[in-house]
Order: structure tokens, then sequence, then C-alpha cells
């Protein structure tokens, strides 16, 4: 019977041996991360960036600027300087010494190439860019002048930390297919991180020993291992960061609250909110359909919602409300005080009575509901995916508190595909949704998500609500078309974006979502913090930030003697 | 004297209290005797045939002794009597059709049985032959599964080896019940012929049809409700019965060679007793036309000719 | 014997037929288009989701009418092609489930086997043993009605946490890459001990009632009388009795396939252990067509394997369907 | 035993005052003499979620295991009766739905609506668990239909369906009844498994949405055994149970079984 298990046991490791014979990683070398994969690492494509295993973006391939949302500050990366020479040019210097990970250099023809995959390509995601962009000139091999017919300066800004340069000599080659499609394994790029292995439920990074920055600027990344784990289930990750096996934890972990208390973890802050605010989660009410059609109504379930008791109990304080605006606390600087001051909503059940009442909604039958302007029943639901539990038990509060002012509001969990399939395709009541508000360099990125246009029947990413205002796209592009150093200009704008979100009310901003991030101290110390002794970044795997600041965390890392 | 009776009474136990399925059975069958065991069904004849070989819970050993060649039989010792199964006292069930192991091959089977019973296959195996050449089967019956021969032929191998170690007695229950007619008689012939050839000693043959007994049986059993009623040779039995329900029994046979329907008689009016708690005195008493005060009493089976004992009061009367 | 082969590999085609259809079917029936899931991780432009959004319904094969899409289904799964997973885009279906297997292989093959020989073992050695059936079978019972992921909880609570002897997750530890040496097959076999053990002793359970069982009613059968009859002792008796008994037992192995892998499932979810179960999970919850149909597909083909596999082995021990005149088994 | 759960599904939301998924009290409370199975994460009353997470139980045994029971009789008595093409056919379609493994067709299915209902649970389960119950009361009705009380009534030109059901069923009533328990049983241990990886019903609460919470909150490494023991043992008490009292039945109807 042994002898059965024994031999299984060597054809097994045969089998998942695989290709690659690996070998066991030292502790004391190696860091523990996950919160970012939601399954197994399938792509090291950065032409497909919502499909890459975690660091493909920024570990591996890298941006010619880093952003740091915390100073608002842009670090030169790939890149030594970049500037607006004139209205519509903009004219990038290549860092020199740069060299990818197979030996070559890496020169301006990298950048030009990867800003040309998407002219040529259509399925490259910033292909539209080419819209307004017309032309990339090699000056020289480190010099490159963009020409542009309408620059989008915030738009530019963003994709300059965004946008990951791909080497020319390997990418020239390929198909439309497998640029656009293809899963691009043992990639070669620039970064702090080489490629190693990846497993069904890991990727595993390795210490690029030869990287650009360390002999330019000096930096030199703690680890020599970076394995990153997918999102198991929470039961998961909190076990590990418990046991300590685990480092960064950047997933949502219920109860960690009560863990820093006990001091099993650290957050970025000590006490609650705990976490850096990463996203704004916002309640979307279907605009094509009565009654939330009635900006009135809307603003009555602006004040029905006890945004407080969602903090307090769904997310036990890991998690901070919003202002009326949504805008995250980076972008506090553009919030326009006066209006907020004039329009802005807060928790007041009378205060919901009341709009409703005064617009004419009335319970006649006395079931307790108000019924519509037509005297038709009002039956609403308001729906998240199921499992999502933070938001399952969020939406419940939501729902009580609609009720208790009259609305009929029930909730219900359809699975993701089905919740995706009601939000995008617009046949939803109401529903909750961040996925566009992340932090950015500019709250346009979160304005173009939440005023998302043209209004189609399939809205697969942003303005949920449909809510179908010229003036305020206007603003949205012309907010797009202010230069990212114009601080007057953008709040001119965005005060008066403001006053209309305010006014019509076509999504309702609830709370922060928190940047999900539990450290553990057991093998690698110098984490940020809020503390002053400590680095100031975002302790943060996510796509996207990475770029952000991520990767100089690693460099901070101090392992445990 | 091949086996001696003595007053054995076995019960089955169930839920609701013993069933007196035989109750006091004396009597003895003498080397080389064919005896016919008959009656209806439920009478008690399966039981005696299992008390004699396998008595095993739900049937209980009360009470009375076993005799073989002389040897007491611990018919109530399932372990003891394995050292006289097959070798000195053998069955050939009524289920023989599916006696054997529906997944070994018959001669496998048969070396395991004997390898278990510590004889050796390969002495026997001349023997074996002859015997199946005897009952026409051909020697390659022993590489074939049960499923691949005929009921009659199961039948007869069955007969053969239950009869392969020469036992002293040997009891055939219903065996023929499940054949037709022509089939019969070649068993019935074949028993005989195995007590001529004196593989078995004495045979104890347990059937509802009589007129086969008539064909084969020195002598003939009756048995109604657990009890004994009657036993003689066949000539007495089926010409002078003296029990009034061997009477009736022959009575009822429309003539002898036919086989009667088997569950119900249509000659006796009313059914057998039960037997959980069976009436006190004759048992058949509620069914008997002669019956009278007397037989509220148990009457005795007793000899009141040379070999031909009644249990009947009025029987007795006569030869006062 | 022929006949009888002719007929079980024609249901089984046939079985294959409809399993394959209906595999092809359900993920269309379902809610949500999966390149509008794919798009949506990705946060795009309005311009740029709709011109990738044609672009990857072409890619996927989505533009075309149903009929030809079911067409090209087979076509492509005859070329041992499952299409692209659209969650873990851009990998081939086929080869994320072929990483997957071995786990599966690795945890399901000996749970079940083990089970079954050790269930049949002492179901046998069981009936008819006053105490034991009195004591251990009650408790087999409830085994059997245990969820398994209750079981697997538990295992992993009690050994993972409070006794902190066994790791509860992943199928090899997260400090080492797949390799040949002791350690890792240690570290593997640790891994791999709670799932085995809470599927093992659910089916354990099972297995032991029925052979329990079956026993007691072989031993009640004829041919054990006429044995008896004969002064069979009980050894041999018993084994007969066993041979006997352990047929249906085979049939059943074959009919609790289906729930086995339910089990398996959830086993795998609970320790997160990264087999075909995991995956199926995974691929429902993302929408994604094609991962869905080929996990399916490949429990489909292993239970029929499985099943071929057993029908052989049954005939081998059993002459009654050997000599022809079998009806059906499993 | 059954019973037992079956009152305390009746009674037991009288034992408590509060509502499945109200927050009540004080987070992740250990047993104690007010919440007498702790509370959870967000402070709910656990005891409340158990006792009424018990009737879903109970309605998907009896709703599913009642229609796969029914057809299963269905498809058995007519393959079982009919015999010859008829039975050769439903046979092969019985193989059929046998050989896939139903529970990642479950899986799929409960995944198409997004929204469901313990209802719909049970009724999906009932269709795709009757297959063995069909095969096993096809064998039945076989060795009936030639008994001689089956030939009497046909000779005396009984139409078939009135011989299955007036001469047959009432004669397999005891076996009906066994196979209706075990799927029963069945019935509840599916419905457990897809609540908990989250496919069973979107609203309400069961055990198995209990054991799913619990895991998905880190039950297990908070320590919070109260809310994930209670609900799997009712379920496997319950099925046990349930078994246990088949086995009972099973003796008394074929006394072979009888312990002696």
């Amino acid at each position: 019977m042994f002898k059965k298990i024994a031999l299984l046991v060597l054809l097994m490791v045969l089998l998942c041996a695989g290709i690659a014979f690996g070998q066991v990683y030292e502790r004391s070398e190696t860091i523990y991360t996950t919160g970012t994969m939601w399954g197994p690492p399938s792509s090291w494509n950065p032409i497909t960036p919502w499909a890459v295993a975690t660091g493909t973006r920024g570990l591996c391939y890298e941006s010619l600027f880093l952003y740091d949302p915390l100073t608002d500050e842009y670090t030169p990366w790939l890149a030594e300087s970049g500037e607006w020479v004139s209205s519509n040019v903009y004219e990038l210097k290549v860092r020199k010494g740069i060299r990818w990970s197979d030996g070559a250099m890496f020169t301006a023809d990298d950048v030009k190439f990867t800003f040309e995959l998407g002219k040529n390509y259509e399925g490259v995601f910033y292909s539209t860019m080419w819209k307004w962009l017309t032309d990339v000139e090699k000056v020289n091999d480190y010099t490159l002048k963009f020409h542009f017919s309408e620059p989008l300066y915030q738009e530019w800004g963003n994709v300059m930390y965004t946008m990951m340069m791909v080497p020319k000599h390997i990418w020239k080659d390929r198909t439309e297919e497998e640029i656009t499609a293809g899963a691009n394994e043992n990639p070669v790029g620039s970064g702090a991180y080489l490629y190693e292995s990846y497993g069904a439920d890991r990727m595993v990074w390795v210490r690029n020993d030869k990287w650009w920055a360390t002999d330019l600027l000096g930096l030199k990344p703690a680890p020599k291992r970076l394995v990153d784990l997918i999102n198991a289930s929470n039961n998961v990750s909190l076990g590990m960061v418990l046991k300590g096996e685990l480092d960064l934890s950047n997933n949502f972990l219920p109860g960690v609250a009560d863990l820093v208390n006990w001091g099993y973890v650290t957050t970025f802050y000590p006490e609650a909110p705990y976490m850096l605010s990463a996203n704004t989660a916002f309640l979307f009410m279907n605009l094509t359909k009565k009654p939330m059609d009635d900006p009135a109504f809307r603003r009555a379930v602006s004040f029905a919602i006890n945004v407080n008791q969602i903090v307090n109990i769904a997310y036990a304080n890991l998690v901070e409300a919003t202002d009326s605006t949504g805008l995250l606390p980076t972008w506090s600087k553009y919030v326009d005080q006066d209006v907020v001051e004039k329009l802005g909503f807060s928790y007041d059940p009378e205060q919901a009575k009341a709009i409703l009442a005064d617009a004419g909604y009335k319970d006649a039958d006395g079931d307790g509901f108000v019924e519509a302007l037509d005297g038709s029943k009002i039956e609403l639901s308001i729906i998240v995916p199921f499992g999502w539990t933070d938001w399952m038990e969020s939406i419940k509060i939501v729902a009580k508190g609609c009720q208790a002012v009259g609305i009929n509001l029930k909730t219900e969990y359809p699975d993701f595909g089905g919740y995706a399939a009601q939000l995008y395709g617009g046949t939803f009541d109401m529903a909750i949704n961040n996925f566009g508000s992340q932090v950015s360099n500019t709250p346009w990125t979160f304005y173009d998500w939440l005023f998302r246009n043209p209004i189609q029947d399939q809205m697969n990413n942003g303005n949920f609500s449909r809510y179908d205002n010229k003036k305020v796209f206007d603003l949205v592009v012309e907010l797009d078309k202010t230069p990212i150093d114009d601080l007057a200009g953008m709040q001119e704008v965005i005060s008066q974006i403001q006053e209309i979100q305010l006014t019509d009310t076509p999504a309702i901003p609830l709370w922060y979502n928190g940047l999900w991030s539990q450290v553990s101290s057991a093998a690698w110390t110098n984490w940020p913090s809020a503390a002053e002794d400590t680095p100031n970044y975002l302790p943060c795997t996510w796509n996207n930030y990475w770029e952000m600041g991520a990767v100089l965390m690693l460099c901070e890392l101090e392992p445990v003697k | 004297m091949t086996l001696l009776v003595e007053n054995l009474k076995v019960y089955y136990q169930t839920l609701r209290g013993d069933v007196k399925a035989l109750d006091g059975a004396t009597f003895t069958v003498e080397d080389g005797e064919i005896m016919g065991l008959a009656g209806e069904s439920g009478c008690g004849k399966s039981t005696l045939n299992n008390s004699l070989i396998l008595l095993k819970p739900p049937m209980r050993f009360v009470g009375g002794r076993v005799e073989l060649d002389n040897e007491e039989l611990p018919v109530w010792d399932m372990k003891k009597m394995n050292n006289f199964r097959f070798k000195k006292i053998s069955t050939i069930p009524q289920y023989a059709m599916d006696a054997m192991n529906p997944t070994r091959k018959i001669g496998k089977m048969t070396s395991e049985l004997l390898g278990s019973r510590k004889i050796d296959f390969k002495n026997i195996l001349p023997e074996l032959k002859r015997r199946l050449d005897l009952v026409e089967l051909s020697y390659d019956v022993l590489n074939m599964y049960p499923i691949e021969l005929s009921g009659g032929m199961k039948q007869r191998m069955v007969m053969v080896l239950s009869t392969l170690l020469n036992p002293s007695l040997l009891i055939a229950d219903e065996i023929t019940s499940a054949l037709d007619v022509s089939t019969q008689k070649a068993v019935a012939k074949m028993l005989v012929e195995f007590r001529d050839r004196e593989f078995v000693k004495s045979l104890i043959v347990i059937t509802h049809d009589i007129s086969i007994l008539y064909q084969i049986a020195d002598s003939i059993m009756i048995m109604y409700a657990g009890k004994l009623a009657e036993k003689a040779s066949t000539e007495v039995i089926i010409n002078y019965p003296r029990h009034p329900y061997t009477k009736l029994l022959i009575s009822s046979l429309p003539d002898i060679g036919v086989k009667y329907s088997q569950k119900k008689l249509k000659g006796i009016p009313g059914k057998p007793p039960l037997l959980l708690d069976p009436p006190t005195g004759c048992r058949f008493r509620e069914r008997c036309p002669a019956a009278f005060e007397k037989c509220l009493n148990e009457p005795p089976f007793i000899e009141i000719e040379k070999d031909h004992f009644v249990a009947c009061w009025k029987e007795f009367k006569k030869n006062a | 014997m022929k006949r009888y082969f002719t007929r079980k590999i024609f249901i089984y085609i046939l079985t294959f037929f409809f399993a394959v259809t209906i595999d092809w079917l359900i993920p269309r029936f379902m809610p949500g288009n999966p390149v509008q899931n794919l798009l949506a991780r990705a946060s795009l432009r309005a311009e740029a989701a709709n011109v990738m959004y044609g672009y990857f319904t072409r890619a996927f094969g989505l533009d075309v009418p149903i009929w030809q899409q079911y067409l090209n289904f087979w076509n492509a799964l005859f070329h041992g092609d499952l299409g692209i997973s659209v969650y873990l885009f851009p990998q081939p279906v086929i080869k994320i489930i072929m990483r997957a297997v071995p786990y599966d292989i690795f945890l399901l093959l000996p749970a079940i086997l083990l089970s079954w020989i050790a269930g049949n073992k002492f179901g046998a050695f069981a009936a008819r043993t006053k105490w034991l059936d009195n004591t251990v079978l009650p408790f087999g019972y409830i085994l059997t009605a245990t969820p398994y992921m209750w079981l697997g909880i538990l295992l992993a609570w009690v050994f993972g946490l409070v006794l902190d002897i066994f790791p509860i997750s992943g199928a090899y530890s997260y400090a080492m890459a797949p390799h040949f040496s002791w350690i890792f097959i240690w570290s593997a076999l640790r891994h791999w001990f709670l799932p085995f053990a809470s599927l093992f002793l659910v089916m354990f359970g099972g297995w032991a009632i029925g052979m329990r069982n079956m026993i007691i009613y072989e031993l009640e059968a004829d041919y054990s009388h006429y044995l008896e009859a004969l002064g069979a002792p009980r050894k041999l008796v018993r084994k007969y009795a066993f041979r006997n008994a352990i047929l249906p037992q085979i049939t059943g192995l074959a009919l609790q396939l289906g729930v086995i892998v339910a089990g398996a499932l959830v086993t795998e979810i609970v320790f997160s252990y990264p087999g075909i179960g995991y995956l199926i999970l995974a691929a429902i919850q993302n929408q994604d067509y094609f991962l869905i149909q080929g996990c399916f597909l490949f429990i489909i083909v292993g239970v029929l394997l499985a099943n071929f596999a057993i029908d052989i082995i049954y005939v081998i021990v059993d002459p009654r369907t050997r000599i022809g005149m079998a009806g059906e088994t499993a | 035993m059954v019973l037992f759960f079956l009152v305390l599904t009746i009674v037991g939301p009288m034992f408590t005052d509060f509502v499945p998924d109200d927050y009540v009290g004080p987070r992740a409370q250990p047993p104690s003499s007010e919440y007498w199975f702790g509370t959870t994460t967000f402070g709910q009353d656990v005891f409340t979620q158990f006792v009424y997470g018990l009737y879903p139980a109970f309605l998907i045994g009896m709703i599913g295991g009642g229609l796969a029971t029914l057809i299963g009789m269905l498809i058995g008595f007519i393959a079982g009766y009919r015999g010859g093409m008829v039975d050769e056919f439903l046979n092969m379609v019985t193989n059929i739905v046998l050989v896939i493994p139903t529970f990642a067709l479950l899986l799929i299915i409960a995944a198409y609506l997004t929204v469901r209902g313990f209802l719909v649970e049970a009724i999906f389960i009932g269709f795709t668990a009757w297959p063995w119950a069909a095969r096993a009361i096809r064998a039945q009705t076989f060795s009936l239909r030639s008994r001689d009380f089956v030939d009497l009534a046909r000779i005396s030109g009984m139409s078939p369906l009135k011989i299955i059901f007036t001469e047959i069923a009432p004669n397999m009533m005891s076996y009906l009844v066994m196979v209706f328990i075990l799927q029963f049983g069945g019935a509840i241990l599916i419905a457990a498994t897809l609540d908990f990886i989250g496919l069973g019903p979107t609203t309400g609460i069961s055990l198995g949405l209990m054991m799913n919470n619990a895991v998905l909150w880190g039950a297990l490494h908070l320590g919070m055994w109260w809310w994930f023991i209670p609900p799997g043992a009712a379920i496997a008490a319950i099925v046990g149970a349930l078994y246990i009292t088949n086995v009972g039945l099973d003796e008394v109807f074929n006394p072979k079984l009888r312990e002696m």
C-alpha cells in the first residue's frame, strides 16, 4: 500500500517537476507577496495589461517615469527627462546606459517602436492614442519628439508612467497575434527582476543583478527572490500572514483591525483606517429606469445611506467614508469646498424623506414604501457580485437605509458574470462599483471613468448610470486638455464638474476602498508606513502600482538579522 | 443401525417467540434403508434435515439426541459437527440448482472444499471421474462455471459432490421438485444406484411427492405440524395407512405417479395449526374426522406393528 | 462477451457525444459575455474598449453563427484544441488543464483505491463481528453522511491550525520550485495528506458499510449454506462470500465516481489544492466558457475511462459476464 | 434524530428573537448564555442562522429527494415493466446520465442562474440525482414483473399503468421508501456542497452558506470554531441518522440482514 503511494509520489514529482528543475528558496532572501493574481500566471505580455502576472509591469517591463501619488511627483525612470517644448510637441530624453536583460541597449528606437505598436495594431490597448498623437520623431538615439494634433496633457501624464516599454529587437519580428494576444513567456525586460518560473499558484521572480538602476541610481532591491501567490482565499492569505509565511498581503482580509491590535501584522496606519485609500466605491443608479431618472430621487438616496455603518460593520473601520465628491484624499486639493458646502450630502434620513416628499413621492397604499410619481409601485434591487463579502454586507446596509426612508430596495447577489452583464448591459437598478476610480496622477482618469461617454448599450467601463450630459463630457475633455502643472486651471474646470455632479447625483460616492496592505515583519522590515522613520511609498503589488513606488519599496526593505 | 434420533426438539427463534417446528422426533434409519419423508410444507421436514446437518440460528436446539453409527452427533455445535459433515453425514440441498459458488470453476471449488477438509484432491480425482461417468457428466465440467451447466447437470454434479466421501447418511431435500417428470425418474434412480453401490449407506429422501417415494423408498415417514404422524414400509403406508392424516394424504393422491399440487391439500379441510404455540394434544385434532375427547392429550408415537409407528389414540385402542 | 463490449462501447460513445454537446451548450446559456468580462478587467477608454471588443470576439470565434461554433468546437476537439482561456488569457485551455491534472491523479487515485480496498476489507471484517458491527458501523454511517468540505475544514482546523502539524494550502511548499529531491517530495506529501485524508475517510465509510451489507447477503446465499453443510470452515465460506460481494462493490465504484468528483472538487477548494476542481470553480466564477468546457470535458473523459476500466475488471472477475449471458453492469 | 432536527427547525426560530442576518451583538463572541452558538465576525447570532438554516436543508431534501425518486420511479417502472427496446433505451439514458458527473453539470447549471432560490436548487438536484434510483427500481420491478400475481393481472387485461401502480408499486413500497430516504440525504449533501462553494442560493441562509461564510471570513484562523462546527455537524447528523434509519427499515424488510 505504502509502496503504491511512494510510487505515485515519484510519478507525481516527475509530472509536476515539469521543465525546470528548481530549488529551495532561502527565506531570508525571499519576499512572499499576494493580492494581485486571481488565477494562475498566464501572461507576461505588457500589451495585454489586464491579464499579466504580477510584476510583469514594473518589475520586468518598466515605464518612462515613476509617479508617486503620495507626493504627486514624477520620477524620471527609463526617461531622463521630458518636457513640452511647445503646446503640441513633447520632447523626451531617454536615459543612457540602460540595458535590456538580454544585454541589448535601451534606446529611443525602443520607445518609438512601443508607441507605434498602437498605431499599427488596433488590438493594442493604447491604439486610440493615435487619434491625438500624430507622430513620434526620433531625433537621435536618446531623444524623441512627440507631435500631437490635439495634446491631452492629463492623459499623456498618465501614459508616461503606465505605458511599459518593450524591446524592439525582440518584438519587431512578432505577428499581430503574438503581440496583441501572445503570452510572451520568458519576457525580456529592463526591470529589477527576471522571470524565473511559475506554478499553478505562484509567480517567481529573481533579482536582476545587472539592473541599470543599480549603477545609475544606486538602487538595489533587497529580496533576491519575489514569490507572488495567487489569491487562493482570504482564509489562506490570513493564515499565512499570521504564521509570518507571507510578507506582504494586498488582499482584503477580514478582521485585520484585530490582528493589528494583537500585533500580528502591521498596516500603513497603526489605527483606523489602517489603510491608504486606493479607489472610490460608488453607488451607481440606472438612469434609464424610473424612478432613478429623477435627480431628486437620487439625491434622496444619497441622504438615506448610512455610510458610517458600512465603515464600522462591514469593514470594521478598515475604510473611510468619502466626501461628497468622491475624490480620493490624494486629490483633496481639487475638491471645491464651497460647492460641497452648498450641495454636499450626508446620512440624514429625515432629509431624505423630506426630499422624497417634496418631489412628490408618497406612500399611498400604506405599505411603508413610497410609490412612483405615476402611482406605480417602486421595487428596486441593488446588486454586487456573490462572494464579494465586504460588498455584500455593505449593500445590506444600503438597502436597510433606503427602506427606512420608504424606498423599497432589496439586495441581490448574482455571480460576477451576472453582475457584470447587468451592470454593463444596463439592466440593473442599483449597483456598487469602483473599477475605474483608481488612484492616479490626475482626477481626469477619475472623471473620465465616472462620465465615460458616449452612452452605449454596453457600458463596459464607467458611467454605468448612463448619465448623459454633453456639458460635463466637454468639461472632462477640457480638463484633459489642461496642462498638468496648471493647478488653477484644473481646479476651475473640476469645480464646474463637481457642481454638476452634486446637483444631478448620477452616482453616489460611498467609501474609499482601502489599498489593502498587511505586512508581516517576520522576515523583512522597514516597510512603508505613516511613521516618520519609514519609507513612504504605496506598499502595493497590484498591477499599475509597482510604478507608483512599490519598486522603490523593495529597495528600502531590510532583512531581519 | 445407521441413524438413531431420540425425541429431537428444534425450535425457531422469532421475535414473537419460539416456533416449534420440530417437536420431539424419534425414529431410526437402518443401514441401506432409503427412508422417504413426506408431509405438507411447513410440517418440519426441512427443519429435520437442517437440524441433522446444519443447525444454526435462528434454529435452536432444545433437546433430544442423535446417533450415527453408534456415535453421538453434536448437532447443537456448529463447529464440532464439521468433523461429521460431508464425511459421515451429507446433504443434497433443495436449492441444488444454485448450490455452487457462481464465481468459481467447479473443479477448483471442489478441490478447495476438499482441501479445507484436509483431503487431497489428487487422490480422490479418479474416483470423482468414475462417478461423473456414472451420472453421465463429462470430466470437463470441472473446468466450467456453474452457470455453464443445465439444471439437471448441476443437480447431478451436486449429487456426486455431496456423496464423494461415502457418507453413512445422505439427506436429499426436495431434489426432484425443480425437475420435469422424466429427469425426476432419472435422479431418483441414481439415488437408488448410489445406495446400491454403497456411495452412501442410507438415505433420507424429503419430498412432497409420495409417488417418487413409492418408486424408490423402502420406508416412508409422514410428518404433521412438527410431529411424526406415522412411519412404516412403503407398502404399508401406501396400502394400509393407519393415521387419519396419512389416509387423507394418500387418498388425496389421484393415483400413484402423478404429482399433486403442492401447497393446499384439497382433500383435507382446514389447515395445519400455527406452530408458534400449537394446541395441546393431537395437532391434527381440528382437521381429524375421527377426533374424540382423548385427542386432547398428546398421542405418543408407538410401534403398533413391527416397524410400523403411529401417533393416534384410535389406533392404540384397536390394538389394545 | 463481444456483444457485451460493443454494447458498452456504443453507450460510452453516445454518452461522450451527449456530454460534449451539453458541455458546449451550457456555458453559452450563461449570463454575461466572456469578452466583456475580459475587457472589464482592463480599464480602457470607451473607443479602445469597442475596438478591442470586436477584436477579441473575432479572436475567440464568437462572431460566427451558433451552429458553426458547434461544428468548430467538435473539429477543434479532435485536434486536441480546446480554445483559449479567457480568464487565464492567453493560455490554451488544454495547457492549463494539463498543468492541473497531475495533482488530481496524485490526490484522487490513492484516495479512491485505498479507501475502496481498506473499506471493503474492513467491512467484510466487521460483518457478523458483533462488537464491531455495533460500534464501528454507526460511525461509518456518520462518515459517509459527512459533507466532504466539512470534514476538510475540521481536519484543516485541527491538524493545520490547532496542532499545526500539516500545511493546509497549496500542493507543495511556497518556498520551493518543483524538483526531484526528498525535501520536495516530503513537502508535497505533507500538503497532500490532509486533502487525501478527508477524501479517504468519507469514502472509506461508504465502502465499509456497503461491503458489510453485501457480505451478509452473500453469507446467507445458498452456496454459502451448501459449503457449511459440507462442513467447510468459516474461513473458506467467507473467502467465497467476499469474492462475490466484491462484485457489486466494483459496480458501486463506477457509480460513485461522479460523487467522488464532486467531493474532490470541494476538497480541493478547501485546501486550495491546484487541481481541476479548483480550476473549474474559478472558470465558472470568471465566465470562462472555454475553460469550463475544457474542465468539464476532461472530467467526462476521466470518468468514462474509469468506468470502462472498471467494466473490464468486472468482466475479468465475474465469469457470469464473461460467459456472455450478462445483462448490463454499471 | 431526524425528528429532533425537524422539531428544532420548526420551533427553533421561536427560541431566538433575532433575525439571521441582523447584527445583533458584539462581533466574534464565543458561545454564551445569550448567544448559544456565539456570534459571527459581524455580530450575527450563529444559533439563529443555524436554526433558520435547517429549514432549507429539509426543504431541499424533500423536494430534491422527492423529485429524484419520482423520476426514478417513472423510468424504473417503465423500463423494468416494459422491458425490451423501451428498457434498452431508458437503460441507456440512465447509464449516460449516470456516467456524466452530474455535480460538475450542476455547477454549470447553477452558475447559469445568476439569482437562485432554494426551490430552484432543489429542483436542479432532483433532476440530476434520479439515475441510480431509476436503476434500483428497475431491477426491483424486473424481479416483480414475472411474479404470478402480475401475470394474472396482465392476463386479466389490466392496463400496464394500472398494473404498475396497483400491483407492482404497492409490493415494493418499502423499497421505494428506502430509496426516497437515501435520495433525501443525498440531496442535502449535494445542496450543502453547492452552497459551500458559493453556487447555492444567493439569498437566505443555509447550513452550507454558513460554512461558506465562516471560511470566507477566516473563522478558522481567528479560531471561531463555533461558526463552522455546528452547520456541518448538523448535516452529518441528519444525513447519518437518515442512513441509519434506512438500515433499520432494510433489516425489517429483509430479515437476512438482521443481526443474530
